[in-house]
């Protein structure tokens, strides 16, 4: 990539030191969410409904209240009445009211001495339950006689005589679509189908909670982000938020799953009721599976029209998603992302939020995005084999960059699309040649990155080392890369700075670790509150030396005179300013609160080759490349992985991950026997280029990383496979036999 | 539940027969427990029979066949040259089970109890004519593995019944055995379908065939009308085809999760043709 | 449930609990003795995070019985490091990036290190089959094979 | 200050199916203030949550930004992330 486009060189920005929490988390001392105990602590577990739908007639829970060693039972009734909107939704996600909405609803739950205990008594509780109907699929969730989800489900959004279980409607366009489809020479239209595939986070749900009738809490817990827990735990309990005070564990993997409630609010009213006794409850794989967020699973109709030598004139979708019993998809995401690398003249949009009897969606890395990845790339590649085109040039042709008017709206500043294609189509990857029942693949995603509310402080030691303390979680590598950028903002070793993550007390709000924010919007408010403790310590100097302020300026951790008219003085260290803080007006510390503006557009490219066994459907990805701007690599092997990781979520969505839901309704594969996410030998390396066209809004002109690699292989392996054997699969997952199908009758099937 | 830890095969059978509710046999575990965590089987005994002497051993009879303790695991097969160098096909099928970790643990004998019409290790036990040695209040008795399985996840076992080795007979001269499986994976997935094959040549004649299918129907089932498409055969293309589609024929398998019936008709012809090819290759000592 | 009384033997330390027979040697190295370095991802042998080494073999700990480890010896992460320094896989990890979230690699660690104590030049498939058993979602793996693969390197060196 | 807004189609219900409108407002709370006025379906839109680009520049919504003399604003879905 172009070098020559950084504006600055760096000291520390860009290389790989070692992470600060290594030694914790190779020895096995970093405390996760179920690592910790307390004294006096019990054991909760929680009943979970058998049915897909159904009303809870009775709830029994005498004989179970009597076994040696239960503390506390609590149902719907413990919770606070005449809440409404979506916190409502969240209180009804976290424990059942008259109906059970999905397989695994909690139902109520129980705190005991004992794992065990708990989990017999939970067996006692006798529930009585009037079956309903459900519908499970998200097509057959608006046909006419499909029975209802919830009365009164849609908000203001949804046109009447829309089916009820439509929860939302969204619709938005620019240009002439028919004109542009009148002028094109090719115009395709297609309907894919994604189904529902979950974060497969390793480390399942956990949290250790303690509440007393004071209404005074504490809970430690594995979360991307702790203020939304309090937040949320707050108003489903109906407490004061700031009497809640939420550590955040150590993160075993979230994707997007952790940035909600479950547990949580079980854990606290069984605290409550148990006298204020701290309550752990840890999930099982299969709660896991069956009562947190996967994503949405899709329907999406797609056309586009297209002249022969390239040019897209035209697009318009409609997606319809599934994002569970209380609505929640993220459709309007996939809307925006849907042709969002291109320049279309006309593009419309309209999408539905539907709801059906499964669990709550929750985010899942660049939610949306990889759904209308499938949709529209796929689409674009049946179009450049029907037109014989190179797919990369097509895309190259089409692609967005400054100044360009996005597809859904705001013109777009600094982007490197047109750069990471074309970073792509140099690489080796793209032209090393092909054998028998062997394809190529291309794809292009996207993510917008937003900043968000955000507060950070930096305050500076005795022997001027640097605390640093944020509010979002690490869960890949973030402590080192804001790390990174104050010891390049001070111009301080990498070794001298000490990131911290603070409970809630200690910070202002903090969104999550989402939306691939953590170094992009925590590094740039780092940087402001780095800058203020520079300020300071240069007016301090000035003091010393007696001159104006404006006369010090601050270069690599030291303060010096601003040029002949500031004196003659020697620099001063941090470490001598630092050491002398005692005697100049006390501590120095620096904070920054807001929300950080500006998003990060990142795209990518992926490439990928595959190899299909013809007799029997199965798939090998024998290499797979990404390219994607990362604006600028703060920490390029944490830049890397990130890629890696994403993209082999992409593989295992495309491949094998799926929800099998059997015909009464239940999840048949709550567990990661058949819920089929990729093993080490399933896959090649991943390859990767970083791209690096500097965000103009971030300091140090990064764009955040994390979500756009997900999108891309739904299609890019779509492609390859239709390459390999001819058979386009416009739906997944391409299972072995789905794809066998395909080969011998040239239909899917969906 | 109450936990045994017996020191002879006797004692474990009589813990068995005075203990009321569920009784359970552990060696490997790795079924047991998983039923434990689950929820599906809570047993109200579990009788570890892994200190009994002897239960680790792979020993070489007089009559020149293997004796495979009851709790040897599936690495220690894989780990034993001989044995795999003479039943590559058998000891192929229990590598295949789980992990690394599993590989550590499982046993073929629990692979076999736990009656799963897809158990990795069946298909190839039964291909080789092995049978294992009962244990109970009357005494011992020899039964062909192929008898043991009865339905899914049931055994012709009777409670109280304990399995103490597997046995094998004798290896000769141009024969070989393949066991070939089916998973939408690379590792770690329960067989879509599996076959194992067992040939004996003569001048590069077929002269016997053992034919088992995996996962295509209530149990590990032979498949003898496709072995004897076999026998007689150098196993060429023609062969091979009609091989295949008789094993199609047979088997009856159900849509599920896993697989529709459709996709494992479909697909068990493959793998039994790869299967018999390679254990032809075997039987001719090409590896 | 009346509760037994084990005696075994943990990263070299002689070490005594008292557990209930249905609990897992997983279970009872978090809850009984605080070593909590062996994750539970799946509680089912699925996922690997629980690996140990029991009496010199991989392990899911998950699938082994507490009352099990009587009079073995057992490893856990929290015995890989030397007292001096990381083992040199765990350095390795640190160094090329092989870890995002943290939560698989103790089990990861330890099931490398099984892998090199046998066999000290495996092939990268073999690297892959033999970590096919623990499952890591952030970092598609490469970053791991490649640590490994470079660990097995130096170890070769060294030797 | 006259500020341009664009609204997405499925708005244009509650704004007389306009999906361009042009307002005269100092910040985007005075915005916000007179497209509820004048078109009262909109006001449950903003409960929703939304974000907002004002010349280009994609955020949260700040009520107190002074919009420029001709800024070209779109309201879009509320920003999230996985």
């Amino acid at each position: 990539m172009a070098k020559d486009e950084l504006a600055k060189d760096f000291k520390y920005i860009g290389t790989r030191p070692d992470r600060p929490d290594g030694y914790d988390k190779v020895t096995g001392r970093a405390k996760y969410g179920a690592d910790v105990a307390a004294v006096g602590m019990l054991h909760g577990a929680v009943l979970r409904s058998p049915y897909a739908h159904a009303r809870i007639t009775s709830i029994n829970f005498e004989k179970a209240s009597k076994l040696d060693g239960v503390k506390a039972i609590i149902t719907r009734d413990d919770f606070p009445v005449g809440i409404d909107g979506d916190t409502l939704n969240l209180l009804e996600n976290t424990i059942a009211g008259e109906f059970a909405y999905y397989d695994g609803h909690a139902i109520a739950a129980v705190a005991a001495t004992s794992v065990h205990i708990a989990k017999e008594a939970i067996n006692e509780i006798e529930v009585e339950y009037e079956v309903l109907p459900h519908v499970i699929d998200v097509d057959e969730a608006i046909k006419p006689d499909a029975p209802v989800i919830k009365n009164n489900a849609r908000d203001f959004s949804v046109p009447k005589g829309s089916s009820p279980n439509v929860a939302s409607y969204i619709e938005f366009g620019t240009g002439d679509i028919d004109g542009g489809f009148d002028k094109a020479d090719l115009v395709k239209s297609g309907r894919f189908k994604t189904e529902a595939a979950h974060q497969g986070y390793i480390e399942p749900h956990a949290c250790m909670a303690q509440l007393d009738h004071d209404g005074q809490g504490e809970m430690w817990v594995c979360t991307q982000g702790h203020w939304y827990i309090r937040q949320m735990c707050a108003s489903v309990l109906g407490l004061e938020a700031s009497k809640l005070c939420v550590t955040p564990s150590e993160i075993g993997g979230g994707f997007g799953g952790k940035t909600t409630i479950f547990i949580e609010p079980l854990a606290l009213a069984l605290s409550k009721k148990s006298g204020g006794r701290p309550v752990k409850i840890v999930m099982s794989r299969a709660e896991v599976l069956r009562a947190t967020g996967p994503t949405a699973s899709a329907s999406m109709d797609v056309k586009i029209g297209i002249t022969k030598d390239g040019y897209l004139t035209s697009g318009s979708v409609e997606f319809r998603m599934q994002g569970g019993a209380f609505g929640g998809s993220p459709v309007s995401e996939a809307l925006q992302c849907a042709f969002a690398p291109y320049n279309l003249p006309a593009a419309h949009h309209i999408g539905y939020d539907i709801l059906a009897n499964r669990p709550r969606a929750a985010a899942y890395r660049a939610p949306g995005s990889p759904m209308a990845a499938f949709a529209v790339e796929s689409l674009i590649d049946e179009i450049c084999t029907d037109l014989n085109l190179d797919p990369i040039d097509v895309r190259l042709k089409n692609a967005v960059k400054e100044g360009d008017k996005s597809s859904y709206g705001p013109k777009f500043k600094k982007i490197g699309l047109i750069e990471t294609l074309e970073a792509a189509k140099d690489h080796p990857n793209y032209s090393i040649s092909l054998g028998d029942n062997q394809g190529r693949g291309v794809a292009a995603g996207y993510w917008m990155n937003h900043g968000g509310e955000t507060s950070v402080s930096v305050s500076l030691a005795e022997d001027g080392s640097v605390n640093v303390t944020v509010g979002t979680p690490d869960i890949g590598g973030s402590r080192a890369s804001i790390a990174l950028m104050t010891a390049e903002t001070y111009g301080i070793p990498y070794d001298s700075v000490r990131v911290n993550i603070a409970e809630t007390g200690a910070l202002g709000f903090n969104e999550p670790t989402h939306g691939s924010r953590a170094t992009l919007a925590s590094g740039k408010a780092v940087y402001e509150a780095a800058n203020q403790t520079i300020s300071e310590m240069c007016k301090r100097v000035a003091r010393k030396w007696q001159i104006d302020p404006d006369a010090v300026f601050w270069e690599n951790g030291y303060a010096k005179p601003a040029g002949a008219n500031a004196g003659d003085f020697s620099p001063i260290s941090i470490k001598q300013i630092a050491s002398e803080m005692d005697q100049t007006g006390g501590p120095i510390a620096g904070h920054h609160e807001a929300s950080i503006r500006g998003v990060g557009h990142s795209f990518g490219v992926h490439i990928a080759d595959v190899e299909v066994d013809p007799e029997t459907g199965r798939i090998t990805v024998l290499r797979y490349l990404v390219a994607q701007d990362a604006g600028r690599a703060i920490h390029p092997s944490y830049v890397e992985g990130q890629f890696q990781g994403g993209a082999v979520q992409g593989i295992g969505w495309a491949l094998n991950e799926e929800y099998v839901y059997g015909a009464d309704g239940c999840l048949q594969n709550a567990a990661f026997l058949d819920y089929r996410v990729p093993v080490a030998s399933d896959l090649p390396n991943i390859d990767t280029i970083i791209v690096e066209v500097p965000n103009p809004d971030h300091p140090f002109g990064v764009r955040g990383v994390g979500e756009t690699g997900i999108a891309p292989p739904l299609p890019a392996l779509a492609n390859a496979v239709n390459a390999a054997v001819g058979a386009r699969l416009r739906s997944l997952p391409m299972s072995p036999g789905k794809v066998l199908k395909t080969i011998k009758t040239g239909e899917d099937g969906c | 539940m109450q936990y045994h830890s017996p020191s002879s095969f006797n004692e474990a059978v009589a813990i068995s027969n005075s203990s009321s509710g569920l009784v359970k046999y552990l060696a490997g575990g790795t079924d047991v427990l998983v039923q434990l965590k689950i929820g599906t089987k809570s047993p109200d005994h579990l009788i570890d029979i892994k200190n009994i002497p002897g239960v680790r051993e792979i020993s070489l009879r007089d009559d020149g066949g293997y004796t495979i303790g009851a709790a040897v695991s599936g690495a220690q097969l894989t780990d034993h040259k001989e044995l795999s160098k003479k039943w590559p096909g058998l000891v192929e099928g229990m590598e295949l089970v789980g992990s690394a970790q599993i590989q550590s643990r499982a046993t073929l004998v629990g692979n076999l109890c736990n009656g799963s019409p897809a158990a990795d290790s069946v298909p190839g036990m039964i291909a080789a004519g092995a049978s294992v040695s009962i244990l109970n209040s009357s005494g011992t008795k020899d039964v062909l593995v192929e008898d043991i399985p009865s339905g899914p996840g049931s055994t012709s076992l009777k409670n109280g019944e304990l399995i103490t080795a597997i046995n094998l007979p004798k290896r000769n001269d141009y024969e070989g055995d393949a066991y070939l499986r089916f998973i939408p994976r690379t590792e770690m997935d329960i067989a879509v379908v599996g076959c194992a094959v067992n040939l004996s040549l003569e001048n590069g004649f077929i002269t016997t065939a053992k034919v088992v299918l995996g996962a295509v129907g209530p149990k590990v089932m032979l498949a003898h009308s496709a072995a004897d498409c076999l026998v007689g055969t150098k196993l060429d293309d023609n062969i091979l085809s009609r091989f295949s589609a008789k094993c199609s024929q047979i088997a009856k398998p159900i849509s599920d999760k896993r697989g529709s019936a459709e996709f494992r008709k479909d697909i068990i012809g493959v793998i039994a043709q790869r299967a018999a090819r390679k254990a032809y290759d075997r039987a001719l000592g090409k590896y | 449930m009346t509760k037994i009384h084990v005696k075994t033997n943990i990263n070299g330390d002689k070490v005594e609990f008292l557990t209930d027979p249905r609990e897992t040697l997983l279970d009872c190295l978090r809850d009984h003795i605080g070593l909590t370095g062996s994750k539970e991802g799946c509680g089912t042998g699925d996922c690997g995070a629980c690996s140990c080494i029991f009496d010199g073999n991989l392990v899911s700990s998950c699938l082994v019985l507490g009352v099990e480890a009587e009079g073995k010896s057992i490893e856990t992460i929290e015995g890989m490091a030397g007292e001096k320094e990381l083992h040199p896989l765990q350095k390795k990890f640190i160094e090329m990036a092989a870890l995002q979230c943290g939560f698989c690699t103790p089990g990861i660690l330890i099931a490398a290190k099984a892998l090199l104590d046998r066999n000290n030049d495996p092939t990268e498939s073999e690297v892959r089959y033999w970590l096919a058993g623990n499952l890591c979602r952030c970092t598609g793996y490469d970053k791991i094979i490649k640590a490994v693969m470079e660990t097995a390197k130096d170890i070769r060196e060294t030797a | 200050m006259a500020v341009k807004v664009h609204l997405w189609e499925s708005l244009a219900r509650f704004t007389d199916n306009k999906t361009e409108l042009t307002i005269d407002a100092d910040t985007v709370d005075e915005l916000i203030y007179i497209l509820s006025c004048d078109y009262p379906g909109l006001i449950e839109f903003f409960k929703s949550g939304f974000s907002i680009a004002i010349n280009d520049e994609i955020s949260n919504p700040d009520f107190n930004d002074l919009l420029p003399e001709n800024a070209e604003i779109f309201l879009l879905q509320k920003l999230k992330g996985g």
